[in-house]
């Protein structure tokens, strides 16, 4: 049996893995919850930034977090227009399914083009800090993952807010719903949209770096990363963010937890389970989302 | 009276994607405190009209005044801006935010946020629905309960011209009568309207001036009462004999 | 070079197969690659361990497939849209994580070895063998697309890519339809992954459970133009030429990879509906005929006309 | 037809298919490898041993005096591709010799294509048991040893050892991969005849790039001996893990990575005291090594690693049978080169090999470890640079 | 139990619900209604807005679950059925805001509406010509013959109304529920609606019909249910309802 040292090391590792499973997912949820998108490009994009973040700090010498001063905008401005010269031309009727492909699309380039620049090797940034860690209750905490931890708080927080206090969230969500009638009302839903994916965006920019700091990173990482986010979103309810947020917590702890006992390939499947199971039980989600299985 | 026209559709030719043309050099004018009723067959062209008067669809030829100004080729925001609003056929709300979120949204492009509470509490006096639901998801609605949301919507705003696409369908009587009473209103505070109606007796028995579309022209125009008075119309377009109650 | 026309036959099986399920229905899935692994392994497994008859063996798989697909079908079909794409594509990264740990049934990540049907069989004759057999087994797809469409089965599942409830409302058992449309449509690639096992020998979880297979299908489907019925086919054509080209010019590099994904896109964006449907639509385009639909006569002559048939009392029918 | 033609030297490319007739033109010799995709890099290394060998070969006057010229294609790290690369070098091209690719996956494929052709297929890369057990014997594995022989000098190391002093407790992390897993296993077993308990023993998947729950169990089991089962990364990763975790084992062996040159920058100190076993060292006191050191650099403006050392001795054995035959081209010629393997023994870059029946080899490899920022050679005694640091310093 | 009028007393009853019950939330959108429908008449059934009369239809036709309460179609019990089991047990409806196949033209959302019925019918190829015959006769009958090659997203809004209600006509159920069928629709064009409906319930189609259109209603009817919150307020023919105070003050208005 595992000491209870152990597994009191794993929850806390397990929460500090879920606060950045669930920034990486509300990116996700979000694209979903405004626009119908399904962006299967986002973990692309995360590991992009993930690859800037690496490059910044093989170059500069500086701390690779640095990078996001330049990411943060340019991802936001890469997704605005994403948004308005490609999904914007896709036929609302069809929308979810086609965004599926193009973003698919998307991701395929995204990972094709790293690779012609730095070739499939795995790459991990080394800074003064990977090493260390904080001794907590006899736990050892990883510095890297307190920093992603953090980000992954404040960014979500962020978001959240801006999502639900202000006029553009509610403007991205009329967006959606009715086009026409937005417009009659007075948005600019060409830029509501746009604004929308760049937030999304945003997060794939700072959930990047925040993962670089921790992991190996390598052009296909993505394909590695978008099973279980997408788990996340449908269990935690197809956009809601506190959802994403809420089940991306869980399904960290548990996974890591599992790891123990089943060993880290089979703990994977935990997501998969998680997901079929929602959709036996409750095919809409188990936090707010209450439309999933409407669109 | 063309002296105070203050929105003014000439020779329109309008028509969807590549299709055939749907308005066929339509021209219609809107005198500023009055109401004018389109009435017409399914298909005539009706929210056309609307449409293209809005922004949201750009005519192929033929122009679009407002207050004067050449406004062809507009958006719907700039119009708005111009003080245009349009409410549109069939069911607009945004179906998956309150009815708060609806009617707030509804005066989106106002800044002032206490106007806007103000107009708020007026929409709820005139809806109850809107009062009731008011927190409540607005797709949930009953139908006729959405077009109330709708229309409450509108009236968050307070343009000289609006545009209304059969206001009254799905509402009950009592509803229906009390959405006539805002459109007369608006015209008595001298806000220019341009409303489309199934619902044809009781739009023209309110209205100033009926103007019959058919095939995307105008069939014939005139005050509303004479074209009440037409028995051919009647027969054509408004239906047999006058309502029995 | 035979090989690749192998290659390529199996995409075509491939995206007819997964048109009966996408083309229908609308449903979007990338899961069929799924599929595709579960015909491969089962075939090889059971080969391997009962040493049967390779074809019946495939025959077999195949039919077992459907069995796994019925069950997963009735949870994905639960949901519309994007969570069904979701959950398809969490079938096919599940099962390759299953495959790949479960060392012992599946050989992980070593992989499995096929025997050969034929061992006796040189393998420029091998090829050439599996080439009609590949050929057979597409004409058989199309046929059963074929026939689905021009049933009322076809109907049915049309009507569900339209407006769902309105088709329930109608009297249509949506459920039960697409069901077996989906069945189906795993069959047919159970069927052509089976025979790729057979044809070519070695299987790796990595290669058979593989999300992007499942998209570049799509992709040929969507390319030829889901509503017709060698929209899949040419799709592959024109796809596993276009693959095996990048991939010889430019192997080198990641470039195919970013050829493939912009093929995808531009597919997406400027030929939804397939190469078939742009061609019709121009065709319509030169002969001019913008169907109009609204009415060439006013209320007044249609009144008219509406009472001479009454005087002439031929009213309905 | 379809690929790079790959003549090295000044000697120009020309279209290398058909008639090898005329007894001038020159020996075509067929590889696919994974240039782009999973296993690019080492792929990429294999590519330049077998040019440097090329190099060498052809500015000594070529074998049996014809040119030696390399066909190289390119199977992106895909199995499929790697059949059907052999099968258009073997049928379309006829090319006269065939040799390995890189990774036990592609080999496997590879080598039965070759078989089915009755080609001789040396091989540098597919160390793992599993390889020569498909009754093929056409296959010879060009380096010391195979997977699980990789760490018996090390076993006989700590066998030597008085028994108080051995290791009690040993833990085993290997990836889900049949190289990885051979050689961590082949210490694991040799271990636990020596009495040492495992106290853990995980496996985790190739993709994997999360150590953290693996090294928590190591950590929280603490045990003197780390068995990493590694590639170059998951090596990286772990250490850093069990760095964060803060678990110092008195002695932690990993292989293939750190004799990887990125190794050192990735870990920092770290590397102090890890050990590795290694089938080339450049250091390798073996007569041809010089030559080969020198002509990589040459050639490639860099020190060759294990990679382009099992490459270059691959050719080493071809060149030989081919030389003691003196025949090159498909048909009677290869069964005669197989037979002729079977027999003999060559020298090379790593030291002499001979195979059994199956293509083993018969030899062991080097045991390297990290001494004051350098990785030196430890075991074997006779080969030995330094004596071998235990218990380990602490990283 | 809601009073029965002396027309009622002699017609069967067709469809019967007894202490139907279904809430949102707290919303008793039908609140333990208990009706009956008369067999081979037209049935009206009006109410204010958010009345409950399409959650009604919708949980007697299997689009949603009562909370309680059951639903008898000519005395069999059909609550909880699917809805494609109801309508194939002779039940059509149409929708409030109309639902159509919008890629597919008007003539093919017609002849979607004519369900198979064995496996052959499935497998069997396109439809009989008799049947395309019918689909035209249809929508010439409900006055959009000119769209049939139209696709049905490229209609106007009344034109798809008509479409709804052609599509439910076609496979001619025995008891077919509208649900505002002249919402929007030209009222020339509800007249001949009227026409049509008479005609059809000479023939002996029985009808349910949720209108605010009161013309339409009083016109047609004989058999008239006013809901309000949920529940039958009165019962009877056009006269005993428009003369009835709860009425006039809940829903008519004075
Ligand atoms: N989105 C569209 N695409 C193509 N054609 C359209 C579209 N919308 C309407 N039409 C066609 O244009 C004509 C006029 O449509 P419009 O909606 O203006 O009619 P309307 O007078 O509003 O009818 P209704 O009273 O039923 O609303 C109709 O014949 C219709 O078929
Ligand atoms: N899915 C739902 N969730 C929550 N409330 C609902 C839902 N459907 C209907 N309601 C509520 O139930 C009540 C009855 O709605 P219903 O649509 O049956 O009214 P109705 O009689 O059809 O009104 P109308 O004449 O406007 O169509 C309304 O108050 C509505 O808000
Ligand atoms: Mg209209
Ligand atoms: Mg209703």
């Amino acid at each position: 049996m595992f000491s209870g040292a152990l597994i009191f090391q794993s929850l806390i590792l397990g929460i500090l893995l879920g606060g950045l499973y669930a920034l990486l997912a509300a990116g996700l949820t979000l694209y979903f919850g405004i626009m119908r998108v399904v962006m299967l490009a986002h973990s692309a994009f995360i590991i992009l930034s993930a690859y800037v973040a690496w490059r910044f700090h093989e170059v500069t010498g500086l701390d690779p977090l640095l990078s996001l001063l330049g990411t943060v905008p340019i991802f936001f401005a890469v997704g605005y227009l994403t948004q308005r010269f490609l999904l914007a031309r896709l036929k609302p009727a069809t929308m979810t399914m086609m965004s599926v492909l193009l973003t698919f699309a998307i991701a395929l380039v995204i990972e094709g083009a790293l690779g012609m620049a730095y070739t499939g090797t795995q790459r991990r940034i080394n800074i003064s800090y990977s090493a260390s860690s904080v001794e907590f209750f006899g736990a050892q905490i990883p510095v890297v993952q307190i920093i992603s931890f953090g980000l992954a708080a404040v960014s979500l927080g962020v978001l959240y807010l801006v999502m639900k206090k202000t006029r553009l969230g509610r403007a991205l969500r009329a967006t959606i719903q009715h086009p026409e009638a937005a417009q009659l009302v007075g948005i600019d839903t060409n830029r509501a949209a746009g604004i929308g994916f760049g937030l999304g965006l945003a997060t794939a920019a700072v959930g990047g770096a925040a993962l670089a700091l921790q992991a190996t990173i390598y052009p296909s990482l993505h394909w590695h990363w978008i099973g279980p986010l997408m788990a996340i979103i449908v269990v935690g309810g197809l956009g809601s963010i506190p959802g994403a947020a809420i089940a991306a917590m869980l399904l960290g702890i548990l996974l890591v937890m599992l790891q123990l006992p089943l060993g880290s390939t089979w703990a994977q499947t935990v997501f998969y389970l998680a997901l079929f199971l929602t959709l036996m039980v409750r095919p809409q989600g188990f936090f707010g989302g209450r439309l999933a299985q409407r669109f | 009276m063309a002296s105070d026209v203050i929105l003014e559709l000439t020779d329109i030719e309008a028509g969807y994607g590549k299709a055939a043309l749907v308005l066929r050099g339509l021209s219609v004018q809107v005198p500023r405190g009055t109401v004018v009723c389109l009435v017409g067959p399914n298909g005539a062209g009706k929210s056309t009209v609307l449409k293209v008067a809005s922004g949201l669809l750009r005519p192929r030829s033929g122009t679009i005044r407002l207050n004067g100004e050449d406004v062809t080729g507009q958006g719907p925001q700039a119009l708005l801006r111009a003080g245009l609003s349009h409410v549109l056929q069939g069911h607009s709300v945004f179906r998956e935010m309150t009815v708060e979120e609806n009617v707030m949204l509804g005066g989106y492009s106002v800044a002032d946020q206490s106007l806007l509470a103000e107009r708020a509490d007026f929409v709820k006096t005139i809806f109850p629905v809107v009062a009731d639901r008011w927190a409540q998801t607005a797709g949930l609605l009953s139908g006729g309960q959405q077009k109330q949301v709708e229309f409450a919507r509108a009236l968050m705003v307070r343009p000289d011209v609006v545009l209304l696409d059969e206001p009254s369908m799905g509402l009950d009587p009592k509803k229906t009568t009390t959405v006539f009473e805002q459109v007369a209103r608006m015209r008595d505070a001298g806000v220019a309207v341009l409303i489309v109606e199934q619902n044809a007796r009781r739009a023209l028995e309110m209205a100033d001036i009926g103007c019959v579309l058919d095939l995307g022209k105008v069939f014939t125009s005139g005050p509303a009462q004479e074209l009440l008075a037409d028995p051919k119309l009647s027969d054509l377009y408004l239906g047999g004999r006058p309502a029995t109650t | 070079m035979l090989s690749a026309g192998v290659i390529v036959l199996n995409f075509a099986v491939f995206a007819t197969g997964w048109n009966i399920m996408g083309g229908f229905t609308g449903y979007i899935s990338l899961g069929h690659a799924a599929f595709f692994g579960l015909g491969a392994y089962g075939t090889g497994l059971l080969i391997i361990n009962t040493g049967m008859n390779s074809f019946l063996a495939l025959a077999l798989a195949a039919v077992g497939v459907v069995v796994i697909a019925v069950p997963v079908g009735y949870a994905a079909l639960k949901v519309r849209g994007a969570s069904f794409v979701i959950v398809t594509i969490a079938l096919v990264l599940v099962l390759q994580l299953v495959f790949q740990s479960w060392r012992s049934f599946t050989g992980g990540s070593e992989g499995l070895f096929v025997p050969r049907p034929f061992p006796d069989l040189l393998r420029p004759q091998h090829h050439q063998v599996f080439y009609f057999i590949f050929l057979g087994v597409l004409a058989l797809a199309l046929l059963a697309w074929a026939v689905v469409n021009h049933s009322r089965f076809g109907a049915g599942l049309k009507a569900v890519r339209e407006d769902e409830d309105k088709a329930e409302s109608l009297g249509i058992p949506t459920g039960t339809l697409k069901l077996v449309a989906f069945a189906v449509s795993a069959f047919v690639v159970a069927v052509s992954g089976g025979l790729y096992a057979l044809w070519f020998a070695d299987l790796d979880p990595i290669f058979q459970f593989d999300v992007v297979l499942s998209a570049q299908v799509v992709l040929m489907a969507l390319l030829g133009g889901t509503r017709y019925l060698f929209g899949p086919l040419l799709g592959a054509v024109v796809i596993g030429v276009a693959l095996e080209y990048f991939l010889l010019n430019y192997g080198e590099t990641q470039f195919h990879l970013i050829a493939t994904g912009l093929l995808l896109g531009v597919v997406v964006l400027f030929l939804p509906d397939g190469v078939l449907t742009g061609a019709q639509q121009l065709v319509q385009r030169v002969r001019g005929k913008g169907a109009t639909s609204i009415r060439e006569m006013t209320a007044e002559e249609l009144r008219a006309e509406q009472e001479r048939k009454e005087k002439s009392g031929d009213d309905h029918d | 037809a379809c690929g790079s033609t790959d003549a090295t030297g000044d000697g120009g490319t020309g279209d290398a298919t058909g008639d090898s007739a005329g007894n001038d033109d020159p020996i075509v010799i067929g590889i696919s490898l994974p240039l782009t995709g999973d296993f690019a890099e080492p792929g990429k290394g294999v590519q330049r041993g077998y040019q440097t060998w090329a190099q060498v070969v052809n500015d000594n006057g070529g074998l049996l005096g014809r040119q030696v010229e390399l066909k190289i294609l390119d199977d992106a790290s895909d199995a499929a591709r790697v059949v059907s690369d052999y099968e258009a070098l073997i049928a379309q091209d006829q090319v006269d010799l065939v040799v390995g690719p890189f990774s036990t996956r592609l080999v496997v494929p590879a080598s039965r294509v070759a078989n089915e052709y009755g080609m001789l297929f040396v091989e540098p890369a597919a160390a793992a048991a599993e390889v020569f057990e498909n009754g093929f014997d056409n296959i010879f594995y060009a380096a010391p040893a195979i997977a699980p022989d990789h760490y018996n000098h090390l076993l006989d190391y700590i066998e030597a050892m008085p028994e108080d002093e051995r290791p009690k407790t040993a833990a085993v992390a290997a990836q889900d991969d049949p190289f990885a897993q051979g050689t961590a296993y082949g210490m694991r077993d040799g271990l636990v005849e020596l009495g040492v308990e495992i106290v853990v023993d995980e496996v985790y998947p190739p993709n994997a790039t999360d150590m953290n729950a693996i090294a928590a169990q190591i950590a929280d089991a603490d045990p003197d001996v780390l068995i990493g089962g590694t590639l170059y990364q998951d090596a990286v990763n772990m250490i850093l893990a069990l760095q964060q975790l803060d678990y110092q084992p008195k002695m932690a062996m990993f292989s293939t990575a750190p004799t990887n040159t990125e190794f050192v920058e990735a870990v920092g100190d770290a590397a102090e005291g890890v050990i590795a076993p290694t089938g080339y060292s450049i250091e390798s006191p073996f007569p041809s090594n010089e030559e080969f050191v020198a002509a990589n650099i040459e050639l490639h403006g860099q020190e060759p690693a294990e990679d382009e050392a099992n490459a270059y001795t691959t050719g080493q054995v071809v060149a030989a049978a081919v030389e003691a035959v003196g025949c090159a081209e498909q048909g009677e010629c290869q069964q005669k080169l197989i037979d002729w393997l079977h027999e003999n023994e060559v020298d090379t870059v790593v030291g002499p090999l001979a195979w059994d029946e199956a293509g083993r080899p018969n030899g062991a490899h080097l045991i390297q470890q990290y001494i004051d920022g350098e990785i030196t050679i430890v075991l074997p005694a006779d080969a030995a640079e330094a004596e071998l640091v235990y218990p380990k310093p602490e990283w | 139990m809601t009073e029965q009028t002396p027309t009622t007393a002699v017609a069967t009853s067709i469809l019967t619900t007894d202490r139907l019950t279904k809430s949102f939330g707290g919303v008793h959108a039908v609140n333990e209604a208990s009706v009956t429908f008369l067999d081979g008449k037209i049935n009206g059934l009006i109410g204010p807005n958010g009345s409950g009369k399409t959650t009604f239809f919708n949980c007697v036709t299997g689009m949603i679950k009562p909370d309680s309460g059951s639903v008898q179609l000519r005395g069999r019990d059909i609550t909880r059925w699917a809805p494609h089991k109801i309508a194939r047990a002779g039940l059509g409806r149409s929708f409030q805001l109309c639902r159509t196949f919008p890629r597919m033209t008007v003539l093919e959302n017609m002849l979607v509406a004519v369900q198979p019925h064995t496996l052959g019918d499935y497998l069997g190829g396109s439809h009989a010509p008799s049947t395309v015959e019918r689909a035209r006769a249809m929508l010439a009958r409900v006055g959009i013959d000119h769209l049939e090659n139209a696709e049905a997203r490229d209609l106007s809004y009344g034109q798809q109304k008509l479409l709804e209600l052609g599509s439910t006509l076609m496979s001619d159920p025995p008891f077919v529920m509208l649900d505002e069928p002249a919402g929007g629709v030209n009222p020339s064009l509800i007249e001949r609606i009227a026409v049509l409906i008479r005609e059809l319930n000479d023939e002996g189609t029985t009808f349910l019909i949720v209108e605010h259109n009161m013309d339409l209603i009083m016109k047609l009817c004989d058999h008239i249910v006013v809901f309000d919150r949920g529940a039958p307020i009165a019962t009877g023919t056009a006269d005993v309802i428009q003369s009835d105070p709860r009425v006039l003050e809940a829903y008519l208005g004075v």
